[in-house]
Order: C-alpha cells, then structure tokens, then sequence
C-alpha cells in the first residue's frame, strides 16, 4: 500500500504523482511556511524567462464562477536569479524540480532551458508554449503544430533532462498540437493551460483584467481537461501530467482514467493551501476503495481495452 | 504562522448600512499579533464562489480565542458570510500580511489614525494596541453618509474621533482630509486605510511625516505564492522590483510603494 | 422606459433581446405551462433536422462544477413536423421564432433551410454548424472557414429570412470563423455553442454521459464567451446574439459591453425555469441604475472610443 | 400545475444509512395530488451544485401545507440538502410528472407494493392512498443491509410489509422477488419503484399482469424541454418514438417504455 503511489516518468521517479502546477505556487517558498514540500511529488515552479519581468498592470486576477482569470504576465526573477537563488533554496527539499521555461522568442526559450536544464534538482522541463498573457510569442508556439514542433525539437537538443511540452486549450485540434510536438522529442505532455477569457465589471464598464483577457482555470475548465487528455492519450505515446480543476482525490482518478499519468494542481492550491498534502494523503485509500493495488494501473482506464488493463482487484 | 481552521460564529450583527460585525472563535487568534493583519476566508463549502475574500482584523480577544471583522456585504461572497449565524463555521486562513507598527510611535506621542469607509476597521485595533502602549490616538473617519457610519462610539472611549461624511448627512460635510486641515490636527505619526484617492492625498500632504498605509489589491493566495497583488516599489517605479501586498503589506510606509 | 428594451436586429424586431437558446426550451409547449411566452423577445427553437432523430443513448447529461454536459444527439421530430405541429402551435403567440437548423451533410441544411424559412413565425434561421454531439458533419462545419463559408452562402441563396450562424468555440481562431460566415453573407451571429467536455465516473471508470463527450455550458464557459464576443464583435459588422451561461440581468449587460445586440439564456432554463421573464423585469431598472436610456447603447461598451458611444447620462 | 416555490424546512431528521427525512411547508402542496410524481430541489443558492435534484414526494399534507420525501445523502447535492436546518428555505419545483394510477385498483382488490432502497419513499403516500379507497394493501420491501432499513414501521400499519435484505443482516435475506415467490403473494395490481435491474426483473415475471413502474433518469429541466431523460417506446424500441421520464413519466405502466 505504501508503494501505492510511486510513480516513474521521464527524468522523475517520484513519491507521489501529485505536484502543484507552475505559477499557482510560486518558487515554493510561501508554502513552505505551511508544511514540507519534500511530501510534494514534485513542484512545477513559476514560468521563468530569460530577464526578470514584473508582468502585467493589475488587477491580475478576476474570480469567475467555479474559476478564476489570471493575467500575472510571467512576473519572475529571471533566469540568473531563479538558479541562484530559488532553485538554490529548494535543494534543501527532497523534491524534484519541473522548471517551467517561457520566452517571447526561440532564442529566449533555448537558452533558458538549456541553462535551467543543468540545475542539480531540476529533473525535467516543461516548455510553456501556451501562455496566454503575453502579446508576443507563446500563443504562436502554442497553436500552430509546426511551430511548436520545432521549438520542441530545439529545445530537446540543448536540454539536459527530459522535456515536457505544455498545451494549450485554445486550439481547434488538440490531437494535432500533441503529435507534432511528440515528434519534435517531447517526452511528456503537460495539459492543459488555461483557456483565454474575460470578465466585464459592468459597473466601469471595462474588462476586470488589467490585460483585458486572462487564463481561465479553475473547476470550471475541468470537463474541457479531461476531454482533450482523454483524446490526446490515445493518439500518443508519451506520458501526460494532467491539470485543470484538481480539488480533490476523487479528481485525480478522473485524471487517470483520461489518460494521465501524474496530476498537478493549480489553482486550488489558492482555495485550500494545504490541498496537496490533503490529496497525496487521501490517494491510498481511494484507490484500496476503488480495487487498485498501483495507481499507475488507472491510467486510460476509461478507453483502454480489457486486455490492456493491469491487474484490478474485483 | 499562518494556520486554517474552521472557526465558529459567536455572533454577527449588522451595524449600519450593509456594514456586519463579525465575530469568531479559533485557535488561530494565538497568531494574532499586529493590528493591520488580514485574514482569508472560504465563505462557503462549494466552488461558487471560488476564491477566498480578505478581511481585516479589526479586533483581537486573546483571552476568549476570538476576534471580530467588520465588512461591507455588497458582491457574493460577503453577502453569502452575511448571511452566517452563531454556530456556523467558517473556514479562514491567517492571520496574514504585515500590519501596522506599533513601535513606531513612542509612548506620550500623538498618532493620527485615518479610516475611509470599509478601510476603518483595522484601525480600531491599532488605536486599542496604541493606547495601551500609551499612545494618544485621535480619529478622523470618514464614511459615504449617515447611515454608512459606524463605531463612531467605540474609538471616541479611546481618543478624539471626528467623523466627516461625503454628503454632509453626519458630523462634519466632506473628506477626511478637510477635516485635518480645519482642525490644524498635529501628529507624530499617521496610520491610515482607506479607499486609494485618500491614501494618495494624504501620502502627498504629509509628504515629510511618517505615514503608514494599508493598502488594497485583487488577490489570489493571500499567501505570497501567485503574483497577483503585486505594486511597484517606491524607488524603482517603472523598473521590475516589487512588493506583494498580502505578504509585504497590507501596510506599507509611506513612499514605499507606488500607489 | 418602456421602449428601452426594443430592438431591431436583420429579420427581427424584438420587444426585448431576451430569449431562450436553442436546445433549452423545446419547442415552447412546456415552458407555456409556466408563463406567457408573449413575454419572450423571440424563441430560438430546438435544433430541427430533415428527418427526426431519437438522439443519443443515456445518459445525456451530467453535472459539472458550475456548468453541464449535454449529448442530446439533436433529438427533433423531424422537418415535417416541426413545421406542421410545432411552429403552427408557436403561432398562437405573440413571439418570433429563430428556428435552429442542423443537419449532417450540406444537401439536408439547405434542404431544412429552405422549408423552414417560410413558416409565418420564423424571423430568422441559426445555422447550427457547431453542434459539437453528431459524428458526422456539425463539427468540420464548425471548424473550417472556407466551408462554414460555403455553407453559409448556400442557406443564404434558398433562404426567405435572414440568416444568423452559431460558432463553435472549439477553435483556434474565432475571428477567422466569424469573418468567413460574414463573407458568406451571414446577417448576424450566435454565440457561443458549448465546450466540448467529458467527465468520466470514478466508480464504473466510464464517461458519464454515454456518447462519452458533451457539450459543455452554463456560468462556467461564461468567461470564455465574453472573451469571443469582444474579440469578435470588434471584428465583423454584423450583430451578435450572445449566449454562454447568461444567468442575470446583470450577465445581460457584461454580454452587451462585450459587444452582444441581443442575448440568449440556455442552461439557466434548468435552474430557474422562469429565469426569462425575470431578466426582463429587472432589466429597465438596472439599465436606469447604470445610466442608460435604451439597451442598445450598452453594445461594445467595452471596447468603443468614446466618440464611438451614443448617449449616456453621467 | 407546475410552481415553484421557497418552501420551509419544518423538520429534517436521519432515519437510517445516509437516510434523511425533510419535511417542507409550501402553497404547492396544494398542486399535489398523485402519488408519484416528483419535485425537482434547488440546493443551494450559488450555481455549485447547479442542477436540480429530483426527489420523489413520499408524504402528503394537504390540511398543513406539508410535504416529506426521503432521500439518500450521497453525492454533491443531496449532502448539502442534508445540512438544511429547520426554518431554512428550499427552493422546489413541482410537482412534476405523473405518478402511479389509484384508478388502477378498485375498491376490495388488493394491491402489491414493490420498493427497491430508495425507491420506497414514493410508495407510502400510494398506499395511503389506495389504503383510503378501501384497497387492501401488500409491502415488499428491499435494501442493502440492516442500517439502511426505514420505514418498516409505518407501512406496517397500513398493511402486511415484508423486508428483505441483500445480505440478510434484517428481514429475509434475498430480493424483493424472493419474498414474492417464497410468500406465493397475490395480487390484482403491482405498483414498483427501485433500482432497473429489479423493474427489469418484475416486469418479466407479470408480463401478464397490470404493472406499474417508476423510471429513474439523469434529468435536465425535468419539465419535458430538454430531451435529457428521454426512453425508447415499447412499440418501437429502435425507432424515433420516445417519453420523456420527467414529464410522461416518472411512472410508466410496464411495457409501455424499454427499460
Ligand atoms: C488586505 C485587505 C483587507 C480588507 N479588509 C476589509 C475589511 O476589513 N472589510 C471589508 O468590508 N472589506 C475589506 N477588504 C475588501 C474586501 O476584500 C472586498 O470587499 C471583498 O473581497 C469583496 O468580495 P465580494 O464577495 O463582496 O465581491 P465580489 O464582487 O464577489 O468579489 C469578486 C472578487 O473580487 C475581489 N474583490 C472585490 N473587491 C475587492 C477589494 N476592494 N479588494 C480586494 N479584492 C476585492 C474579491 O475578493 C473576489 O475575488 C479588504 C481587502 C484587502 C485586500
Ligand atoms: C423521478 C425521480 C425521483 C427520485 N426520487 C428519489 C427519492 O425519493 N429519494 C432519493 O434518495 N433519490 C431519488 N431519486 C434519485 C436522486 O435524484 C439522486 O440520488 C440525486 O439526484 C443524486 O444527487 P447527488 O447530489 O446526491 O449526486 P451527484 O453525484 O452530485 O449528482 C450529479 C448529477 O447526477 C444526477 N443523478 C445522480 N444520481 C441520479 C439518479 N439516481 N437519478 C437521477 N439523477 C441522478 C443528479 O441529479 C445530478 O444532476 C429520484 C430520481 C428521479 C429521476
Ligand atoms: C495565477 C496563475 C498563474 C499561472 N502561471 C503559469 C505559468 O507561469 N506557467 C504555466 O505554464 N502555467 C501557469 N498557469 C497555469 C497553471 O499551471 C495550470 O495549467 C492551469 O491553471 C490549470 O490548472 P488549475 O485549474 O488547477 O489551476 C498559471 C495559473 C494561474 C491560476
Ligand atoms: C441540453 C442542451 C441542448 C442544446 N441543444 C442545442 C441545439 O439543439 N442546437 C444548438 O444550436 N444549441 C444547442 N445547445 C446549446 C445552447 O443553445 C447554448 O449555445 C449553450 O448551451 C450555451 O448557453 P448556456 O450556457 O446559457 O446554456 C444546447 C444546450 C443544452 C444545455
Ligand atoms: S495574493 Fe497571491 S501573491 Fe498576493
Ligand atoms: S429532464 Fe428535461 S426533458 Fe426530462
């Protein structure tokens, strides 16, 4: 039972397949203050790019119903100081790193994750090229499959560890986007990013968002996750960590089920900050209920064939 | 340390025109220290509405483990806690933030506390904790119209309080900066909460002067974690340093922040 | 006051821009159980195709956070008799029908089109190229300009009435989608279908719904709606009927801003059968509130330039 | 006629398992009349949950405006329901549907009354009814285990009630069509609510007899607009021709939809 819940990925052999999502986390700092993130699977930390950015004009956040809009503009320190100083910190953690690199330019992203890619405790990448908040680049990268499978496939090549790529929702063809990108070398998917929205304060007049949109992300965009995962892990080979609206054990079945194979959590981590420890400690005995010895035997349980499936108790 | 817990309801009241005193009961009032803290609640169990909404401190009782808010029940989820009886509980998450300084003023100086509106609260715990220390406090709060004021009793047990509204329906007709100025008001240190315009006034009128100032900004975490309350600092307005409101402030000095 | 809620769209002269979206309210017999459907701006009828359907097996629906999924499967009685029973029944009412056409090849479109644009009560045909349910046809309809395009023009030629097409929000590139069907001659929009969304029961490890994947609507896709309609209406100078988990008066006016002329209410129907009729009474005097004398200054509020905007009392 | 209303909680109370009673007070009452028929629960104010629930009305009271069903707390909405205090208002639609046929049974004939978990509730104001018409009334009742026993006791005093559990921790172990069987029961009619597999099972073994079914579906508006709970017709099972559990049903005389 123990066991139950370790997991191995490209570049990450983990405790536990639960990690908070970039950006909904920080560098871990904060909530480090609350418990020990070495009880973390991982931690996907924020975006970072090449200069430090302060990001877009607030408000930078608007709540919707069952979600959230998030316009922060990839605010981050910069490369330089996110090796030496924040990747530094979190060696103190007995955690793994997924870096989060993002960039306006080729050039931008390459070299920042050719740089993070050789931190001691970073064990892979997660190439953002679906950032919906910022004006130039990301949405290109993220939208069109040729495009994104060449900056994979750059990537790839100065990167020490493994590269997961991260997907966009806003896309008419999301099968295509992963299949591109697996074969620029992806190793991994990570999916998805928020989709782009908008509120309207009707008493200004004027969109909530400093930036106009934001990311939508939230319980609200869970159905549109498990969709897309659903689809996606059935046309490719390579493992995907699922997000979108994870509150809850039960949640990440329903991930697993699609076809993931690790879970992140974003924004619930603003509504319950102790949500991940909650969920890692609450997994065994959800899958002991629901007859599984391992939780990798519930990955693409909702498509796979009888014969597919690993042993499930009755 | 910042804790969650559910505390209880002891009693929620209304006080003036959509304007609730709350009161509740938890071990996280031990983490309470500085007058200006925050804390974070999930007004409900469900994902509508989502997000937590921060409301200060406005009082501490150390020795029953209650403290009380005081809030304007206007969008969803402050109508949604108005509606919140004894016996209720409610999940909250703090105290967070930095507050006001006590330190700042010596004992026998005079600190002049500012509220607007919503912005007042806070305040009363500051001016208890300053009139321990032996701090003369004197008041100037200033609400919409008559029937928006509230506490105006409370703070006059602790110090000189005048009252202005906007519309001149109760105590004095105008802002809270009018009222200063008629009244030649001295101080050796200003605190004040508030809606930005008088925030902004009042760090430009007494420019020279130690100012403290509670701020305001759409948040996600409350925590520090997400960038979403972020302000340019005072030294580097343009430039890419920053401040977090709900982990650097809510109070900043003066000059520190740009508004 | 009492005219601030008329308007005047192509083929439509309503006496308010309130009406139920298609697939929301039947044909109109249930929902006269419970009040006048004079009422009513207009009625946009359930999806009707050349032959009847049964629709899909059930489950059909299932709960979201905030939001449903539906896989209806266009279950309609069929041309014929949406003609002779149902629109001959609407007629005792005071009301204009748009009448939602569906098909799965282009010949059964123009085929429903055509027929139906000469019933005395439909002011107007929607197009339904995004039902996001039916394996054939609806979807590439959906997705690719130049045969949204296509199709547009071919219902336009048999059609007796104006023509309003409803977008999928399943794309990469909404702009691109509206711009064709303007080309093609549309007189205006309706937007936005569902979400395409899944949500898969831990406990039997299947889908929810039995089609497997929805349509995902309600407050939760509201955010994305807004965002589409903005980027949209500043885009194509044809109206648009906006629609996305509308839930109040106030939603109403966020849709205008956004840049809406008229405004359809879909799933809320479920959650407050009589939610029509109440927006309409709160409307007037939230329009007096905010300042305005007529609705239909409160369209693209959000993006004009101020010389753009016709009169508003300060 | 279909109203919806704010009803009042009057009482609520565990009765079993995961087992509410709530009784609610509403002029809608009045518009009850057919046991059988349903009303469709707006939980919670906010949009999560955002569906209706439907619940089946198990009691009714005309002379005090009252009504009771009783429901199982398992999922989002009905855990929430069972948080619902006394003086707490509900939002309900309803009555909706059709219910079962007193016509069915004269005076003098006996009737067997079939109910599967929480499939029972309706049956009680049924056989109060047909109990007031001069009927002679048979209960078989079906569930899980012992915990999940109810009301035993109040449909004893309305007829012979037999209770059977899955795993015989009360009453005779077995289904409800064991007890049938082993007790040779006759009857004139045969009124049934439960999970399908049991409807299933009743329907083959009277296919002769007059059965009358109530039909469970994942609904939408549950008015008859929305084509989410619709079935196949007996006549046509592969056809275009369907009824709608909301609005033609709940209650179905067997053979008239496909199961
Ligand atoms: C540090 C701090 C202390 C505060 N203390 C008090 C207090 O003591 N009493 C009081 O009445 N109010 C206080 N406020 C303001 C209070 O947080 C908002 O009025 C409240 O969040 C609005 O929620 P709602 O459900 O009424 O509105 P909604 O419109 O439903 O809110 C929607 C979203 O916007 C956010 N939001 C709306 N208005 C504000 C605002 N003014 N500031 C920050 N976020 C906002 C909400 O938190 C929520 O995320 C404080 C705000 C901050 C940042
Ligand atoms: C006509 C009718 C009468 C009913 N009468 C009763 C009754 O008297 N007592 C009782 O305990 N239950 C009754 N049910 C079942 C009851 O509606 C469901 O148990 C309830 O909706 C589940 O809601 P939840 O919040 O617990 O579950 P959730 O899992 O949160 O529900 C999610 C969604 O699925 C729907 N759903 C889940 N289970 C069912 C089900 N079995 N049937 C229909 N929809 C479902 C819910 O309505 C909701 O839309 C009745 C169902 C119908 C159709
Ligand atoms: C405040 C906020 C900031 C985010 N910043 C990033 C980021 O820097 N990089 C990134 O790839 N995704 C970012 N995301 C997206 C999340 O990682 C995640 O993909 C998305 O929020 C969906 O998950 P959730 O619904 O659990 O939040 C951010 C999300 C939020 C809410
Ligand atoms: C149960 C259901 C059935 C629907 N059927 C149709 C349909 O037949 N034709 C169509 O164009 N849209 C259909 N829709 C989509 C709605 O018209 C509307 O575009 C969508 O639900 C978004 O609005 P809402 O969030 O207010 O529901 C349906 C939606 C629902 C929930
Ligand atoms: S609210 Fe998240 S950093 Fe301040
Ligand atoms: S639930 Fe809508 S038709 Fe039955």
């Amino acid at each position: 039972m123990s066991h139950s819940l370790e997991i191995s990925l490209p570049g990450l052999n983990l405790k536990n397949p639960i990690m908070p999502a970039s950006g909904c986390f920080g560098f871990g700092r904060e909530f480090s203050q609350l418990y020990d993130l070495s009880e973390l699977g991982a931690i996907m930390i924020k975006a970072t790019t090449l200069e430090p950015r302060f990001g877009n004009p607030t408000p930078r956040v608007a709540e919707t119903t069952a979600g959230m809009l998030n316009a922060i503009g990839l605010q981050n320190p910069g490369l330089d100081k996110v090796m030496s100083e924040e990747l530094a910190w979190l060696e103190q953690y007995d955690v793994p790193v997924i870096a989060n690199v993002a960039g306006s330019i080729e050039e931008d992203y390459i070299a920042v994750a050719k740089e993070l890619s050789k931190a001691k405790n970073v064990h892979a990448l997660e190439l953002n090229i679906s950032c919906p908040n910022v004006k130039t680049g990301g949405i290109a990268f993220g939208t069109i499959p040729e495009v994104a499978k060449d900056l994979t496939r750059k990537v790839k090549n100065v990167s020490e560890v493994p590269v997961y790529v991260k997907l966009s929702p806003n896309v008419t063809n999301i099968v295509e986007m992963a299949k591109a990108v697996e074969d620029g070398g992806a190793d991994g998917l990570t999916m998805i990013n928020t989709l782009v929205g908008m509120r309207i304060d009707i008493n200004t007049g004027v969109p909530v968002i400093a930036n106009k949109t934001g990311g939508l992300s939230g319980p609200a965009i869970k159905p549109v996750a498990i969709r897309m995962i659903h689809e996606v892990s059935q046309q490719v080979s390579i493992p995907i960590i699922g997000m979108g609206g994870v509150q809850s054990a039960e949640d990440v079945i329903e991930y697993y089920y699609a076809g993931a194979s690790a879970v992140a959590v974003g924004t619930a981590n603003f509504v319950d900050p102790f949500i991940c420890p909650k969920i890692i400690k609450e997994l065994p005995d959800l899958l002991n209920r629901l007859g599984f010895d391992h939780i990798s035997e519930c990955t693409g349980r909702s498509w796979k064939k009888h014969e597919q499936l690993v042993h499930h108790r009755a | 340390m910042i804790k969650q817990e559910m505390c209880e309801v002891i009693s929620q009241s209304q006080i003036a025109s959509h304007i609730y005193k709350l009161t509740l009961r938890g071990g996280l009032v031990h983490e309470m220290d500085e007058p200006g803290q925050f804390v974070h609640l999930k007004i409900a169990e469900q994902m509508d509405p989502i997000l937590r909404r921060p409301i200060s401190i406005a009082e501490i009782d150390h020795k029953h483990s209650e403290f009380t808010m005081i809030y304007r029940a206007e969008g969803k989820g402050t109508k949604l806690l108005a509606n919140k009886k004894q016996g209720d509980v409610i999940d909250v998450l703090g105290p967070l933030g930095h507050g006001f300084p006590i330190a700042a003023t010596e004992k026998g100086e005079t600190a002049l506390l500012v509220g607007g509106g919503i912005g007042v609260p806070p305040l009363f715990e500051l001016s208890k904790q300053l009139v321990k220390k032996g701090v003369k406090v004197v008041h100037v709060l200033g609400f919409q119209a008559s029937e928006a004021v509230f506490y105006e009793k409370e703070f006059t047990t602790l110090g000189t309080t005048y009252v202005a509204t906007v519309d001149g329906s109760y105590g004095s007709k105008g802002f809270v900066t009018d009222i200063i100025g008629d009244n030649k008001l001295s101080f050796d240190v200003l605190y004040t909460c508030g809606p930005t315009p008088m925030l902004k006034a009042l760090e430009q009128k007494y420019i020279d002067k130690e100012v403290y100032l509670s701020l305001e900004e759409r948040m996600g975490c409350g925590i520090g974690a997400c960038f979403a309350c972020v302000c340019h600092t005072g030294d580097d307005p343009q430039g890419h340093s920053y401040k977090k409101v709900c982990s650097d402030g809510p109070v900043f000095r003066a000059g520190e922040v740009v508004l």
